[in-house]
């Protein structure tokens, strides 16, 4: 099977969903003949129709809104937000309406809300943001939150066949960066469970999304110039979160680094932990540290953003750190 | 004695059988009964939360509704009972709501008239957020639109949740979409303290619907029949693909914005000249009694029908249990019975016991 | 002097502010002559006249967004949200407009959004929201929390007179049901100095808002049954914490119960746990442990809310296992 | 040759002195040139990040802007550079800004016309989030209102910024209390892809003004006069306590969105047309030519001078030095110097040392 991009397995993934289950539809701006402004969605108007594959006004709450109702009634709706930053005129009506449905009235609201995040690209405050500690605390949603073209497809698979409200956040910096051998057939990855990127006995990294492949980046400069052992667990989804998966690690190397792009004041950094602190707090032979943005906007400039977010050099630092502690 | 009308819709001006002219007045006076028994059984301290009246405002809920099909979806709000109970919803399930019980229709998850039934009678669990379900509504009905089926929504929202983003974007899409949708603003004079005044400088609220490029259509919405007649003509034109209309019906919140509400900020006279000179069910029963031939006492028999309905619902509603606090736990995800407990409840010596430690524990140097 | 409410505290410190600095203004929905849905502004309009207490539309972006402007004219003003739940659909307004407006534009903002927060009043889920954490990761805010009637109105002072925007939340259980004596004069309580407010050697209770007082109940039962001296510390800020206060109780006890009422997933508790273990991991001699609500949307009946939310034997419980461990 | 027109204003059709008619005319050239010189830095790749051109629409910006003093308010959005320029941005702020240089108004912390100046030349520095300027315009004029200061406000909205709740809320807030604000929907047919007719069901969209209660008025926004002239007829409303006026400008986006889109949804022949028949530019020459005396030659020589000045602010932003890493921790907080930097930054060596243990570390049963 020949490889294709990020971007190009979300398209398929939303194709072959599309093709399976009548129910699913889509909803953005600019998402139809256009197909969106990363492509995500291009080709799927013509294919499925105008019903389908449906252009938008610029209305963020109008739109995750009335993929709510439609939800309500049968349908799979799958919005897209131009850039996910844009979700946060959305935050009423996901956190208010949407993840209390269930709970509040009985009503099924099983949408995907998807769209372009994160930073490295020199997008400036506003076409860079990392939504998800933003949701974190809102019981009724899940947060799925893939690194690889292989999970991009098969979790935005699970992710719209799944019968809760899910957020999927796309790294824009991986949709074309990152190539992937899409398996055979319909394949699921499972939202909830998080993957063993690299096996490893001294110390693990804790991550997610674009990270992960600094967190790769900076386990091999440490095996060749350190000898250390790094393990990496990519979380995959951070609403549930893999408790198993984050103990395990911790149980085998005694030493973790938490690490994410967002920002470190209230990022999932704190959230996980807690919960290391709160499972398996004796197997700690270092404090658990993190590795994430400095607290601030994050700026445009090349020289800006590239001191504000983490770098590969970081994660070395703060591995020495941890594996001389 | 007057001989009774046919059953024959053609035979009367409003163009309603004799059952469908009395319906109407059923509903607006079940509507009222069961409020002012929810006022008794606040005063009584058996309602948890706020009580919220429409006192004189029970023609626009009931008119409306009345215009939908048990297919088509209904989207009220706290002032809007009456269109529930058109739609389907009991007496008992309102007690039993207000009054928290376990068998309430949200299992004491949400308060008042705050539940819905989308499976069978086709209402929708409004939130308190003003404005939300307006685009929730637009994507039921755009629902129905693609998947070509012959239903209708309605969705209510005040003159004060006009201000919202949210009716914004809602009304906005439903209308570029061409959803079967019927937009009612009820324009009741204020919300909560504030004014319509405050809330817009427009002359009036249905002046939007140019902006939106719907019909707009401004009514008398304590006329119940003129309530009707406009909604039934909206509902005509989103169910043949006309797509939205707007509609202001004009009345009038006679009681505060909840029971504590003393509406100090009211003009002296001006609800007592509401309810003088128009209340709507009065005003129905006057038509009733003049133009349909309706005779006091049939409508006498309605009312005490209608109290005898409350009184046993009311019965009913007290037995019901309390809720369950370990219930609170269910129903947050589909895939989920419920959520754990959390790790400090039961007894300390066995959590402490159950907290696990690495087999070393204690001599291991953490 | 005579003792006042919580809410009257807050309405001293508005009428004080008010009077002090012509460029203080209110803006909110049925804060005039009605006086709020809380008569929190009750009296004021009739004081400072139309132009100062402004009744709004319903729109909480459209407050929040006027704010901003005239901050960035030299105004100060104070907006109010009926419930705090309803800041939720000023979400997109305040953290990519208010919050960034300085570092990406050199925007002064000073503007104060407060309004009525917190559960156990059967309020259900949208009139009981804890909406701190949603906020806690947006550099650039500040958030203020008090729990008792001094610190309400020292801390409302502070806040309107400081540059930066800050979210006020004030927890509509203590409105009425605390009371405090104001001293003398134009008292200041500064943003980001937690309180101790209760001094001992066991074990430290860290929260705020209304758990306080839980927690004040659980120490003095705690004393009683089994003679624990347990420390409490009030955080009253939130963004910026006060991690000085939060190491130096760690050092003190060496074991700590993060307590609140937000949900535990994604909730505030993580943070401090994670600083906790950054900053003072080694004098840990138990895991730090949180008590909070369940992961749930605040349901409305008696039985289900008094489940969810933190109770007072909760506290004692967890007390008791931290003290054991 | 033609005499020259007297400088009195009231000489001519437009009510404008000569210098007037010039300095339109210079500003719209500024807005085109400096634009197509930040095309030849974007194709050099000295532009950091997208470029948003105003081509065809300079009338717009630079009409309505015009209408302004110096200590009025104006919001601009991308489309808007000429806007700023009247209002006195420097070219060397905008290519610096563009450039990401560490001297630009920003300091790099943001992209493109992201800036603004509300000390000084009173312009403010907008978000992306679309519609979130209306409000904030609302606040701007509002404070206007309140200190009595003669002053208003203009916020530009692009055709599909209305559909935004944001932009609906601030609106109706500022109609409410009749600020001083003008609010200028800039309507160029596209919002990104998406065609108006796709945004909203509106035959026009200055049909929303009804809605809230304001006037408004539709205009050619590829005629720089009739912009500059209803703006400011608006703004006089304003400043004589009129309070809110919509204003629908009708144009056309020539070029994508942004540099990168290859425009594959516009219809054949749509752009050429407007290039060929309907260039503000091109339309405004012919008038200062044929109604207004205007040599040709005069033109060349604003063209030529507009050119230098391009040249000589590009020269000094080439020079500009790039941003420094560590200044990105400045400024969030007024209160603070710089946020703290990250733990890990510095030495691995000196950080473990530096981390803080108890006395009895090592020894301590932790
Ligand atoms: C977004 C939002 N802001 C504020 C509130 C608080 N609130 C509840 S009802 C109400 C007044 C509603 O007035 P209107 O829309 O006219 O409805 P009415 O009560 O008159 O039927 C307000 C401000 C809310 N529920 N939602
Ligand atoms: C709230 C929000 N949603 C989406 C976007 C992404 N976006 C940026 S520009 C644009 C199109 C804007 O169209 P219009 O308002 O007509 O302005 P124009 O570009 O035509 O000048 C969109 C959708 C945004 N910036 N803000
Ligand atoms: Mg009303
Ligand atoms: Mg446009």
């Amino acid at each position: 099977m020949a490889e294709i991009t990020f971007v190009e397995a979300i398209r398929e993934a939303l194709a072959e969903e599309m093709e399976r289950d009548p129910a699913v539809f889509c909803l953005g701006e600019d998402i139809g003949a256009f197909g969106g402004a990363f492509k995500a969605t291009e080709g799927l108007q013509a294919r499925f129709g105008e019903q389908r594959v449906i252009d938008a006004p610029i209305s963020e709450a109008g739109i995750v809104g009335a993929a709510a109702g439609a939800a309500h009634y049968g349908m799979r709706p799958v919005c897209e937000m131009q850039f996910i930053d844009f979700i946060s005129c959305a935050y009423d009506m996901l956190t208010n309406y949407v993840a209390t449905a269930r709970y509040r009235a009985m009503l099924p609201c099983p949408i995907v809300v998807r769209g372009p995040s994160g930073g490295y690209v020199r997008g400036g405050p506003f076409h860079s943001q990392n939504p998800e500690a933003a949701f974190l605390h809102t019981p009724g949603l899940k947060i799925a939150y893939p690194s690889t073209a292989e999970d991009a497809k098969g979790m935005l698979k699970a992710a719209i066949r799944d019968d809760d409200p899910v957020l999927f956040f796309e790294h824009k910096y991986l949709y074309r960066r990152i190539k992937g051998t899409m398996p055979a057939g319909d394949v699921i990855v499972p939202l909830g469970k998080a993957r063993t990127v690299r096996e490893g006995k001294h110390l693990s990294i804790v991550t997610y999304a674009a990270t992960v492949w600094k967190a790769l980046e900076a386990a091999e400069q440490l095996e060749r110039e350190d000898g250390l052992s790094v393990e990496i667990i990519d979380l995959r989804t951070l609403l549930p979160l893999d408790d198993a998966a984050i103990v395990a690690t911790v149980k085998k190397t005694n030493r973790v680094l938490v690490v994410h792009e967002d920002t470190m004041t209230g990022g999932i950094a704190g959230e996980i932990t807690a919960r290391i602190n709160e499972l398996c707090f004796e197997w700690l032979d270092a404090p658990v540290r993190r590795v994430t943005a400095h607290d601030v906007p994050l700026p445009y400039a090349p020289p800006l953003e590239d001191f504000v977010l983490p770098q590969t050099s970081d994660l070395v630092r703060a591995c020495r750190w941890l594996a001389a502690y | 004695m007057v001989t009774p009308l046919p059953s024959d819709p053609a035979a009367n001006a409003a163009g309603l059988s004799r059952e469908q002219l009395e319906a109407l007045y059923r509903w607006m006076r079940l509507t009222r009964t069961l409020e002012e028994r929810l006022v008794a059984l606040y005063r009584q301290t058996k309602v948890v939360g706020g009580l919220f009246r429409s006192l004189g405002q029970e023609a626009c809920a009931v008119g409306s509704a009345f215009a939908l099909e048990r297919r088509d979806v209904l989207s009220p709000l706290i002032r809007n009972l009456g269109s529930m109970l058109v739609k389907g919803a009991e007496p008992v399930e309102i007690l039993r709501q207000y009054m928290a019980k376990g068998d309430s229709p949200t299992r004491g998850r949400e308060l008042n008239i705050h539940f819905g039934d989308v499976v069978d009678r086709n209402f929708v669990g409004q939130i308190s957020h003003l404005g939300d379900m307006v685009p929730v509504m637009a994507g039921v009905t755009l629902t129905f639109r693609m998947r070509g089926e012959d239903r209708v929504g309605l969705v209510y929202v005040g003159d004060g949740a006009t201000s919202t983003g949210a009716f914004h974007e809602g009304i906005n899409f439903a209308a570029v979409q061409r959803c079967p949708l019927v937009v009612v603003v009820e324009n009741n004079g204020y919300a909560y303290s504030t004014p319509t005044s405050k809330q817009t400088a427009a002359a009036q609220l249905v002046d939007k619907a140019a902006g939106y490029g719907v019909p707009g259509v401004r009514a008398d919405g304590n006329d119940v029949l003129e309530v009707h007649r406009v909604t039934r003509d909206a509902v005509a034109r989103a169910r043949s693909g006309g797509g939205v209309t707007l509609l202001e019906l004009m009345t009038y919140r006679r009681k505060g914005h909840a029971e504590h509400d003393n509406q100090s900020y009211v003009p002296p006279g001006e609800i007592e000249r509401w309810a003088e000179t128009n209340d709507p069910i009065d005003r129905y029963i006057r038509r009733l009694t003049t133009e349909f031939g309706f005779e006091p006492s049939a409508l006498a028999a309605i009312d005490a029908e209608v109290g005898a309905t409350v009184d046993a619902a009311t019965d009913i509603a007290e037995q019901s249990p309390a809720c369950d606090g370990p219930d609170a736990l269910r129903g947050v995800y589909a895939s989920q019975a419920a959520m754990p407990v959390q790790w400090y409840r039961g007894e300390a010596g066995t959590a402490v016991a159950s907290h696990e430690r690495p087999a070393g524990w204690g001599t291991h140097d953490g």
